[in-house]
């Protein structure tokens, strides 16, 4: 049961912060609270990619340790190309830095996964542009109806255009 | 509306905690056996962008070197919010009336004297962050925003006229132009010497003391850097001058 | 990476999102949402995204906040729900 | 040393609760930010002192004096900035005519909780 809890836990928080975050997106009538809903709406999507990045307890950030590398480029590229089960003699010495023998080549099980982290960043920082574009609108529709609840903006929508 | 708000939520939450909770292909949180970290490409990235970038940091590797493309847009994306901020609110008043100072709206003493000692220290943080980026978590990305919050705060501490005479709305866009024309310049740089383009590495024919396609993909990283963090600095900035005073560009919060 | 720190921050996720959506003091929900942003952040650094994490704490936390605040301070303070 | 910092930990903590129960308990915004302000500038340095303290213990290698002189500038900069912010509050909260509670807004009964 607790293997269980632990193997499945963020992802049900996932699913419980995107509803939150759709719930409100949905049912609240302030344009503010909306653009609250769908940053909500946005972080969960991102918990859950980051989520999927982690590996066991024993994985590292994916920095390198980097002081005096002997990481060698030949022979590395020589396995990059060939088969993960080639190297798999490397990997127990991988990640301890100052090993002075052999030229070393980082063991994918001990570093968490960087690439959805890559996609993750770029779209933090984009979702703080759309962000500010959004609440420029909310801005504007604020100057020329003087309101920003939904249902009074609605009802002015529908005035000016029967009137 | 919020009844009918509420059953679709709820509707799609148990769809959804059904999929995490009890399908058996679902990989479990934290192993390394799922699909996704079992994927080539990410193996790839792992083993191998030390020997091919010298960039300890992977996640500042493959953002700025294998998906090159990619932050390019984003920044691009970025600089097109600032300009679809700017066409949105921006109003031009001639000859609007300049703020009046009076003792409420003075500039507080105590704040801007410790605003002095900081912003300094955070702007040099930020440069900090943009070179560090390589060895450490940071990069364009972090530095740009960091260093605009910098400029957010001159202008929190005094007020928007101060931060503008030191950075004004002209140069800020000419800044964010300029940001992207560095990242594109990499590109086209390497395609001039006949590469792909953004495919750095032939880059060590003309940087001088470079003598390896590694270390140029370690420069030419931190000079794409260079340029997203001229980008996001200028439009954090101009979105907050904008947002802040209705699009007038002056006095403000 | 560290289960027991991880549920801990997951756990004080929702009730926070709920208030967050809940305030009708708009400029209270900003500030909530800011707080919701850092413990997301903790979150990303605990799982090993430092990246991600110092992201979200420069953007996140720091700058969306001030433009949400911004933008309240030019219309209205009060929502109706 | 290692309990020396154990020790400043403690009172970190110990204060921090003393600011969280301050900032609940105490009737208007002036009061409730001298709380934060004090409370939080304090018991935040005296954990990163404890921090130091532990880490001084713990042998003078390279790595452990950088994360030592990182240590000691973010105590200095919470030092700065923590009060400043505090004091921005304050005149905000002055400014937009939020006023101080006095003696003679209180009840009678609750006058020894001003006091203090």
């Amino acid at each position: 049961m607790e293997e269980f809890i632990q193997s499945r836990f963020n992802y049900w928080i996932y699913v419980i912060l995107m509803m939150i975050g759709l719930w409100g997106m949905i049912s609240k009538n302030n344009l503010i609270k909306k653009l609250i809903g769908m940053s909500i709406f946005q972080t969960a999507i991102i918990l859950f990619y980051v989520s999927v990045a982690v590996k066991s307890e024993t994985a590292n950030i994916p920095i390198l340790p980097h002081h005096g590398h002997d990481y060698s480029p030949k022979i590395a590229f020589a396995h990059a190309v060939s088969d993960d089960h080639e190297n798999g003699g490397h990997d127990d010495h991988a990640g301890h830095q100052a090993h002075p023998v052999g030229p070393k080549i980082p063991d994918p099980d001990g570093y968490a996964n960087p690439l959805p982290h890559v996609l993750m960043l770029t779209a933090i920082v984009v979702g703080v542009a759309t962000l500010g574009l959004a609440l420029a609108i909310t801005q504007k529709i604020y100057r020329e109806y003087g309101t920003l609840e939904e249902d009074q903006l609605l009802e002015k929508v529908r005035a000016d255009d029967h009137g | 509306m919020k009844k009918l708000a509420g059953i679709v939520v709820f509707t799609v939450g148990l769809i959804l905690l059904y999929g995490v909770s009890s399908l058996d292909d679902f990989p479990s949180w934290g192993t390394p056996d799922s699909p996704a970290n079992k994927s080539p490409l990410s193996q790839y990235f792992i083993k191998n962008t030390i020997v091919d970038t010298e960039v300890p940091n992977m996640v500042t590797a493959v953002l700025a070197d294998y998906r090159g493309y990619d932050t390019m847009f984003e920044t691009v994306v970025i600089f097109v919010a600032g300009l679809g901020i700017f066409a949105v609110v921006r109003v031009f008043e001639h000859g609007g009336a300049s703020r009046v100072v009076t003792a409420d709206t003075k500039p507080d003493i105590i704040i801007t004297n410790t605003c002095r000692l900081l912003i300094p220290l955070i702007q040099l943080f930020a440069l900090y962050v943009l070179a560090h980026g390589h060895s450490s978590p940071g990069g364009g990305f972090q530095g740009g925003v960091i260093m605009g919050a910098s400029f957010i705060l001159v202008a929190l501490a005094w007020d928007l006229d101060i931060a503008l005479k030191r950075f004004s709305e002209k140069q800020a866009f000419i800044c964010s132009g300029i940001g992207i024309l560095i990242y594109a310049g990499f590109g086209l740089a390497s395609v001039f010497l006949g590469e792909e383009f953004l495919n750095y590495g032939i880059i060590h024919k003309i940087l001088p003391g470079v003598d390896s396609p590694e270390m140029a993909r370690y420069y030419a990283m931190l000079g794409v850097e260079i340029g997203v963090m001229f980008t996001v600095t200028s439009i954090m900035f101009l979105i907050y001058g904008l947002l802040a005073t209705r699009g007038k560009m002056t006095a403000g919060l | 990476m560290i289960f027991a720190f991880d549920f801990i921050i997951l756990l004080f996720l929702i009730p926070v999102a709920i208030v967050a959506l809940q305030l009708k003091d708009l400029l209270a929900a900003a500030m909530v949402f800011g707080i919701y942003s850092f413990l997301m952040c903790l979150l990303w650094a605990e799982m090993g995204a430092v990246d991600v994490a110092f992201t979200e704490a420069a953007v996140g936390a720091g700058v969306s906040a001030v433009f949400m605040i911004a933008t309240i301070f030019n219309t209205k303070r009060n929502s109706s729900d | 040393m290692e309990i020396v910092a154990a020790t400043l930990i403690l009172l970190g903590i110990v204060f921090f609760f003393g600011a969280v129960i301050g900032l609940l308990r105490f009737p208007d915004f002036f009061t409730r930010m001298h709380a934060a302000g004090k409370g939080d500038t304090l018991s935040t340095v005296l954990i990163i002192g404890g921090f130091i303290l532990y880490n001084f213990s713990q042998g003078g290698d390279a790595a452990n004096w950088n994360v030592l002189v990182k240590l000691c500038f973010i105590a200095i900069f919470i030092m700065l900035t923590s009060p400043t912010s505090t004091h921005a509050l304050m005149k905000a909260g002055y400014e937009s005519g939020n006023d101080p509670e006095t003696l003679d807004d209180e009840e009678p009964e609750e006058k020894e909780e001003n006091v203090s």
